[in-house]
């Protein structure tokens, strides 16, 4: 094992219940690294991160987070270990206030954080306005925002994102990945999945391509996006 | 005139409407907290009720064959403990199972619970009522006379008082814990979404342990401060109170610990003052129709405004 | 003999009763099962029903409203439509509350009905209830009966008399009970079309997600208000059967939610929501328990008399009822816990196979 | 000159002190493909849920082809010929995915009580012909494998597809999509291009898209409507719309690529 | 078989499952003494009581009663308490499967007119068309002449409630207020008072368990009533116990009970205190005497034959013949067996049944002496 490797996903088989969705999936997140998982819709790639937060029944294969086996592990405590994450979908509570929200957020940290609200208001300046508005009122991708604002408040060891980018407009997308960036400079190592995959491997440093629960093809985020069948097939290029 | 009007109006009907409404505040409490945090209507919850009062008594009875003269509201701490205790072994292997499956699987299950729960009691003290307190309970002769100085003579009972001081207390530990520590935050977190607490770091069963602890403790303070009122227990005591307690906590918007307190208090006051003689000498409605009273106040609540006084969660 | 003819007896019983829980289970079917409406008055509308029937139905009394003497089908027929009636005006209320708030609300709703009943002395003979109900096919053997038309027209009131003392006074009873087990097949059939009808679809769609449904141009409260009535109808008619079992009904205990509708529930569920076959076998099932566990429990507590001399069983001989009770209790959280989607779970229906 | 299909005059929508939209007016031809765009929390999904008959406006009116449909609940306008999909999708979750589709198909004989007990016959001809077009749109959407899954399990992206699946079960005049691109693969998003364009040159709907995918749009709409602050910033072609400073600032924010 | 059974459907869960175990306990009773002294038959075949519970309630009644007749095949039944459920189980059971019911506490005027021609109803308790009678009549001499009325509202209670007032009135008595009240509610405390502005005097119809106490307990809180009457459902030592003796020195409560002077009760009392059974509270001797009758009934018919009991219990209850107490069960067989005829007169009075399977109205008033209730017959 790299002695880098922050999280590391080794022959990992699960679905769920009888139905078996990922096949012996092998990925890791070395220190400092953006990984991006592309693929199309339905290839396991959400179920790769519900497995590794630990609310899925996992067959064989391990997950290790630093030098610690964490499958069998509870949600909650994966997430105290220090892994952020970021749901494609229900991610916000939408019966609390976006401020309230962000609490949530930070629910395992004991210290005080309004300077670490601060922060997140100033990079996220719609939030600020909405603050006391409930969260279930907001926009998509108001929400969006949110959820991401959420996950960073943890300083986590390593960040999972699932599909960070959908539904907001292409400034924030850009300010997202552009975020995910100067997260990921500070020291935080981040794997996420995208379906704007070009934006998405311009950024990484390694890219896997997903496809029925296998992996089908893994290289530095430059190789994938030049390489013309993953492009054809992945990248939605013309021709 | 007027000032007979006020004794009769506040001493027989707005007191005891009071007090009745004060254990239904708390019974419904856990109602409404297990409605917005767990999303179901707990039927057993009046056993709980009826269970600590039974312990309660039971408490009081062994301390007296020690010779020890234990007031009912002493014997109601071991007792609590025990309700909560209750509570929690319930949870664990009758509701937790059902954790992720459709409400109806726990609502069946909380109604099997509430015959299983009697059962056990009929099956262990029998099906008969007990004197909790003997002999009947007169009112207080210091704020009778006090009150009789400014023409306003208030007669209340001890047991009245102690049930009225209670509440308070209760309510206001209460306020402290939801609103100003983190559980109480939590416990909104789960009740909105629980997988996304649990990914988000909240000990989910942590949160409805403590609602249980919560919920039970509240449960079994209702059912001392009933068996207090009426001066004995039987084992459709709790039963009896559960639709009144689902009916305050709706009205008070469900999850909502305070719209609980003043549903329970609206509801108490209404049944009570439906038999006042607002209209020449016999009561509006017949007291027939007294349980109706409660009923129609959560029916029309239910259609106009479903999200209960303090706008509670509407799902 | 006597024994072997005890049992069958006994099994008519249970049929008869299991057939009318099946009913009411069906009907609370089309109301949860298909249109996820969670209906927690059931006992109600069965109220409605079996008073309705009566009053309809029993000759004239000085105690109650009624006297009607129509007869026996049309009792059952405006039972049903009665039922439907009330269930249309619940349901314009209260159709747009969501699951538990409907539950709470329709209890509250049952639980006034009851109160009505009570208090409405001068029409329904109040808590002391309204008796000699006639009963389907044993309705036959009163003189008021078979001295009018059509029995008339076969034999005179001699002959009749002469008839009846000829055949087992027991006749009647497999009719009886055939004739609920008939009327169940009936309903099943006909809801087990719509279940795989566009409508069933239509309506389980509804249930998952009335947003999208509503997009997809389905007038949402009128088809919620539609499933509401249709289960309605059919637990009338229950109700109008249940009189009949029982011919004497009274609000307080008859249709006391705790155990009858809390019953339905329960049948339903550990039969299977959503599935006529479940909501069946649920209630034959459940009703069999039921009913039979009392013979076991005493049986229960005689063998542990004899077991251990020493315990004094006069005191569990009393508290039978709570035993068998505390038994029922558990087996149902044992069904729960064991087969959470009930024995015969809901199957979507195939659908490529059948056009 | 082709019919107005849609139009919307002066649209308020307040919640409580907040104004999600300001006064929109705008008008969509028949037969035309029109974008809505504009930053997060614009008015966008507020606009479709007025016109869909989910939110009643505060004020302002819409039009439908000429006829007045402020207010009209959202099951009548299905049957005036206007069709949604979500920006959260909206599936039925424990329904089959095939089941999904047939649901949205129109005149649905079977869905009257008394047909589905009596007239069998009529129902089951109309059943064939819905299953059918469900399968055709289930081969098109890549979905033929899942059409027993029940939809609840699908992937995020797959239950994207279901709800534009739906939009192809009936003949529908004017289609409102919110955002039928948010998490779909860039491949199939090709295809979903494809396929709005073919319904709309072969069955001549009219299609409404809220999308921030510049391609999309770009490739398909004829005009677009920019949303700001729950006002119209801008409106026109896709070429003019794109260089507008305005429009860049406050959606584009210089990273349009195309 | 060397068994006879009867069937013992009584309300054990249910609303009044507190009134219904002394009476079971008198049912047991009856059986013990008719299997200790020699049994049924020539050859001393065992009398066994199958107990069921009919839970105050048709559904359970009819299902329990279905049971017993066929499954069990008992030879009669002793029961059940409930008017509702005794109607019910009658009509839709016992009757058509021509089974005897000897109910031992239904009161219901209904009940005397229910059966056309077959004879297959009995009870060993009095209507309560009487009892409210004789409560108007208590009432009268004591001097009320104005009262209020407040009675549970079910089926018991409405019916003596009724009675009572129609009687009261037609005595030249006023009804000052006459409310139902829906029981098991916490507090009555309003009911009482808006009915306490029109009278001093309290006719109260309830059960103690569900709501009777609370009223009492309101009343005297709050001082609302001075005088309280009320029928059987209140006749408990827990009223008592609970209220305490002090503070119920006006309070008066008939129950269909029994000369406590004649030599049956005496009989009966000796026994029942023995075992350990409260004697004089409400329909316990009735319970007592149903059974025994019962047993009686299928001694004389000589064998377990459904179709001979109703004939049969006529005979025995009825007279003439040589007198049968409370406990006598050894005496009876052998007048039978020496083809001699018998009278029983039983704990609760002479039980002789009228052409509707009725027996008179005994009833006594009983008052608060030395923390115990004190019965005093007074018709
Ligand atoms: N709760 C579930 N139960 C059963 N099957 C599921 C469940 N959730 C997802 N699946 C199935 O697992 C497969 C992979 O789903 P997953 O959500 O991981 O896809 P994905 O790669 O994230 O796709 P997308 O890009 O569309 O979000 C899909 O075929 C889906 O149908
Ligand atoms: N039910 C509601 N109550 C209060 N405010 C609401 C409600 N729904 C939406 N809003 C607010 O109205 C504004 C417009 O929301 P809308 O959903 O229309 O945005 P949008 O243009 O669709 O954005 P996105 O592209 O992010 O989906 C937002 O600021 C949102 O917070
Ligand atoms: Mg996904
Ligand atoms: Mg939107």
């Amino acid at each position: 094992m790299n002695f880098d490797t922050i999280l590391s996903i080794n022959k990992l088989v699960a679905g769920y219940g009888e139905t078996e969705i990922l096949h012996k999936i092998s990925i890791s997140v070395n220190k400092n690294e953006i990984v991006s998982i592309i693929g199309p819709n339905g290839a396991g790639k959400s179920t790769i991160l519900k497995a590794i937060l630990g609310t899925l029944n996992i067959k064989s294969g391990e997950i290790f987070l630093k030098k610690t086996k964490i499958n069998g592990v509870k949600p909650s405590d994966v997430v105290k270990k220090g892994v952020g994450y970021v749901p494609q979908t229900d991610n916000v509570f939408v019966s609390l206030s976006v401020h309230e929200n962000l609490e949530m957020g930070a629910w395992t940290i004991e210290n005080n954080l309004n300077d670490k609200f601060e922060e997140l208001y100033n990079l996220f300046p719609d939030l600020k306005d909405k603050k006391k508005q409930l969260a279930g009122q907001l926009s998509g991708g108001q929400r969006q925002m949110l959820a991401m604002a959420k996950a960073l408040i943890l300083d986590a060891k390593v960040l999972l994102l699932d599909e960070p980018t959908a539904g907001l407009s292409p400034k924030y997308r850009l300010e997202i990945f552009d975020t995910i960036q100067r997260i990921n400079k500070s020291g935080l190592p981040i794997l996420m999945v995208e379906q704007n995959a070009k934006q998405a491997l311009q950024i990484s440093h390694r890219g896997y391509v997903l496809v029925d629960g296998s992996n089908r093809y893994t290289g530095t985020g430059a190789e994938l996006s030049s390489d013309p069948e993953v492009a054809r097939m992945f990248l939605g290029s013309r021709g | 005139m007027w000032e007979s009007f006020w004794f009769e109006f506040i001493n027989f009907y707005f007191i005891p409407g009071l007090v009745l409404g004060c254990i239904y505040a708390l019974g419904a409490i856990g109602i409404t907290l297990t409605f917005g945090i767990l999303r179901f209507a707990n039927f057993a919850h009046g056993e709980i009720m009826m269970t600590s009062s039974y312990l309660t008594w039971e408490f009081v009875l062994v301390a007296s064959s020690f010779g020890l003269i234990l007031h009912p509201i002493i014997g109601a701490i071991p007792a609590s403990i025990c309700s909560i205790f209750l509570a929690l072994i319930v949870d664990r292997f009758f509701y937790k199972p059902f954790r992720n499956s459709p409400t109806i699987m726990i609502v069946i299950a909380s109604f099997g619970m509430m015959l299983i729960i009697r059962s056990l009691v009929q099956v262990i003290w029998g099906p008969n009522q007990i004197t909790f307190v003997k002999g009947i309970a007169k009112p207080n002769q210091f704020i009778k006379d006090f009150t009789s100085n400014f023409d306003m003579m208030i007669l209340i009972p001890n047991k009245h008082i102690s049930i009225l001081l209670g509440t308070i207390i209760i309510m206001l530990v209460f306020n402290y814990l939801l609103s100003s520590t983190k559980i109480g935050k939590g416990m909104r977190a789960v009740s909105d979404n629980p997988n996304l607490a649990e990914v988000s770091g909240i000990n989910v069963e942590n949160i409805v342990k403590a609602t249980w602890v919560v919920g039970g403790f509240c449960a079994a303070a209702a059912g001392v401060f009933l068996a207090l009122d009426t001066q004995f227990i039987e084992s459709t005591m709790g039963f009896r109170m559960l639709l009144p307690m689902f009916a305050a906590a709706i009205l008070g918007g469900i999850g909502r610990p305070f719209g609980a307190v003043a549903g329970g208090l609206i509801i108490g006051l209404a049944e009570e003052l439906s038999a006042y003689p607002w209209l020449g000498n016999g009561p509006v409605i017949s007291p027939g129709y007294k349980s109706g009273v409660a009923f129609s106040i959560m029916v029309l609540m239910l259609i106009f405004r479903p999200s209960g006084l303090f706008r509670g969660k509407v799902f | 003999m006597e024994i072997f003819l005890g049992y069958f007896l006994y099994a008519m019983s249970l049929l008869t009763v299991g057939g009318i829980y099946a009913l009411l289970a069906l009907g609370l079917n089309v109301q949860w099962g298909f249109a996820g409406l969670f209906n927690a008055g059931v006992a109600g509308f069965a109220a409605i029903g079996a008073y309705t029937y009566a009053l309809l139905t029993t000759a004239e009394s000085q105690f109650h409203f009624g006297g009607l003497e129509l007869p026996l089908v049309v009792g059952d027929i405006l039972a049903m439509i009665f039922a439907g009636i009330v269930a249309t005006i619940i349901g314009l209320i209260c159709i747009r509350l969501r699951a538990d708030y409907l539950a709470i609300a329709t209890i509250g709703i049952a639980e006034i009905i009851k109160l009505i009943l009570k208090n409405e002395t001068n029409i329904t003979n109040g808590p002391r209830g309204i008796n000699k109900i006639p009963r389907t096919w044993e309705h036959f053997t009163e003189e008021r009966f078979y001295t009018n038309f059509p029995m008339n027209l076969f034999l005179n009131q001699k002959g009749w008399e002469a008839f009846f003392a000829s055949i087992p006074k027991w006749w009647w009873q497999p009719f009886f009970a055939i004739t609920i087990i008939l009327i169940v097949i009936i309903t099943y059939f006909f809801l087990e079309k719509l279940r795989v009808s566009p409508w069933g679809r239509m309506m389980t769609a509804i249930r998952e997600n009335e947003k999208a449904a509503a997009a997809a141009g389905k007038n949402v409260t009128k088809r919620r208000i539609e499933a509401f009535i249709l289960g309605a109808v059919i637990m009338g008619l229950a109700g109008a059967f249940l009189g009949q079992h029982l011919r004497l009904i009274e609000p307080t205990q008859t249709f006391d939610p705790s155990k009858m509708t809390f019953l339905v529930w329960v049948m339903l569920i550990a039969g299977g929501s959503g599935n006529n076959k479940g909501a069946i076998l649920g209630a034959f099932l459940i009703w069999f328990v039921w009913s039979s566990s009392e013979l076991v429990t005493n049986g229960v507590i005689e063998i542990l008399a004899t077991m251990f001399d020493s315990i004094d069983i006069s005191i569990l001989k009393n508290r039978a009822g709570f035993i068998r009770m505390l038994f029922i209790g558990l087996l149902l959280q044992l069904i729960l816990q064991r087969y959470p989607k009930g024995i015969l779970p809901e199957k979507r229906p195939a659908i490529s196979g059948k056009y | 000159m082709s019919k107005i299909a849609l139009e919307v005059q002066n649209l308020e929508k307040h919640y409580g002190g907040l104004q999600a939209v300001r006064g929109i007016s705008f008008k969509v031809l028949e037969g035309q493909i029109f974008g809505l765009i504009g930053p997060n929390g614009a008015g966008k999904t507020t606009t479709f849920n007025m016109i869909a008959g989910s939110e009643i406006p505060t004020s302002g009116k819409i039009f439908l082809y000429s006829n007045d449909i402020t207010g009209v609940p959202t099951h009548k306008l299905y049957d005036l010929g206007l069709l949604r999909t979500f920006q959260l999708s909206q599936e039925y979750k424990k329904m089959t995915v095939l089941e999904n589709l047939m649901v949205a198909g129109s005149h649905q004989v079977g869905e009257n009580i008394f047909n589905s007990w009596f007239s069998s016959k009529k129902v089951n001809l109309r059943e064939k012909e819905i299953l059918e077009k469900a399968f055709d749109s289930l081969e098109f959407l890549g979905l033929s494998k899942l059409k027993s899954d029940l939809a609840g399990n699908l992937s995020g992206g797959q239950k994207k597809l279901l709800e534009i699946g739906r939009t192809m079960m009936t003949d529908a005049k004017l289609v409102l999509l919110d955002e039928p691109g948010a998490g779909v693969n860039p491949t199939l998003m090709l295809k979903i291009i494809e396929m709005i364009r073919r319904l709309n040159t072969e069955r001549g709907y009219t299609f409404c898209i809220i999308e921030h995918d510049m391609d999309l749009i770009a490739d398909l709409c004829q005009k677009v409507v920019v949303l700001s602050e729950g006002q119209v910033l801008t409106e026109g072609p896709m070429s003019k719309v794109k260089n507008d400073e305005r429009v860049i600032q406050a959606y584009f924010g210089g990273g349009v690529d195309t | 078989y060397s068994d006879v059974k009867i069937g013992n459907p009584m309300a054990r869960t249910g609303p009044i499952p507190e009134l219904v175990k002394p009476m079971s306990a008198a049912v047991d009773l009856a059986v013990e003494h008719v299997n200790d002294q020699g049994g049924l038959f020539s050859d001393g075949q065992k009398y066994i009581a199958v107990k069921v519970d009919s839970a105050c309630d048709p559904v359970a009644a009819v299902d329990a009663v279905t049971k017993l007749v066929n499954v069990e095949v008992v030879t009669g039944i002793v029961g059940p308490v409930c008017s509702g459920a005794t109607i019910a189980q009658a009509e839709s059971v016992s009757i058509p499967a021509g089974v005897v019911t000897l109910s031992v506490s239904a009161s219901s005027p209904a009940i005397s007119e229910m059966e056309n021609g077959t004879d297959l109803v009995f009870r060993t308790a009095a209507s309560d068309a009487y009892q409210g009678i004789a409560l108007a009549e208590l009432a009268m001499s004591k001097g009320i002449k104005d009262i209020a009325v407040s009675y549970a509202n079910d089926d018991y209670n409405a019916a003596i409630a009724a009675v009572f007032s129609k009687a009261f009135t037609s005595m030249g008595g006023k009804i000052t207020g006459n409310e139902a009240h829906e029981p098991n509610k916490a507090s009555y405390r309003s009911e009482v008072n808006t009915l306490g502005s029109g009278s001093n005097n309290l006719a109260l119809f309830a059960y103690y368990g569900s709501s009777g106490i609370t009223i009492m307990r309101n009343a005297l809180e709050t001082g609302a009533f001075e005088n309280f009457i009320g029928a059987d459902g209140m006749l408990a030592q827990e009223v008592i116990d609970q209220l305490g003796a002090e503070n119920l020195g006006n309070v008066t409560f008939t129950t269909s009970a029994s000369d406590s002077s004649t030599d049956a009760f005496k009989s009966w009392k000796k026994h029942a205190d023995a075992a350990n059974v409260p004697a004089s509270d409400p329909f316990v001797p009735n319970s007592y005497d149903a059974a025994f009758l019962m047993a009686l009934a299928i001694e004389k018919a000589g064998s377990a034959d459904r179709s001979k009991i109703s004939a049969a219990l006529r005979e025995v209850a009825n007279g003439p013949g040589e007198k049968i107490l409370p406990g006598e069960w050894k005496k009876a067989k052998e007048i039978i067996a020496s083809g001699g005829s018998i009278d029983y007169v039983g704990a609760a009075g002479p039980q002789d049944f009228d052409e509707n399977g009725d027996v008179a109205g005994l009833f006594s008033k009983n008052t608060v002496v030395d923390g115990k209730w004190k019965p005093v017959v007074i018709k």
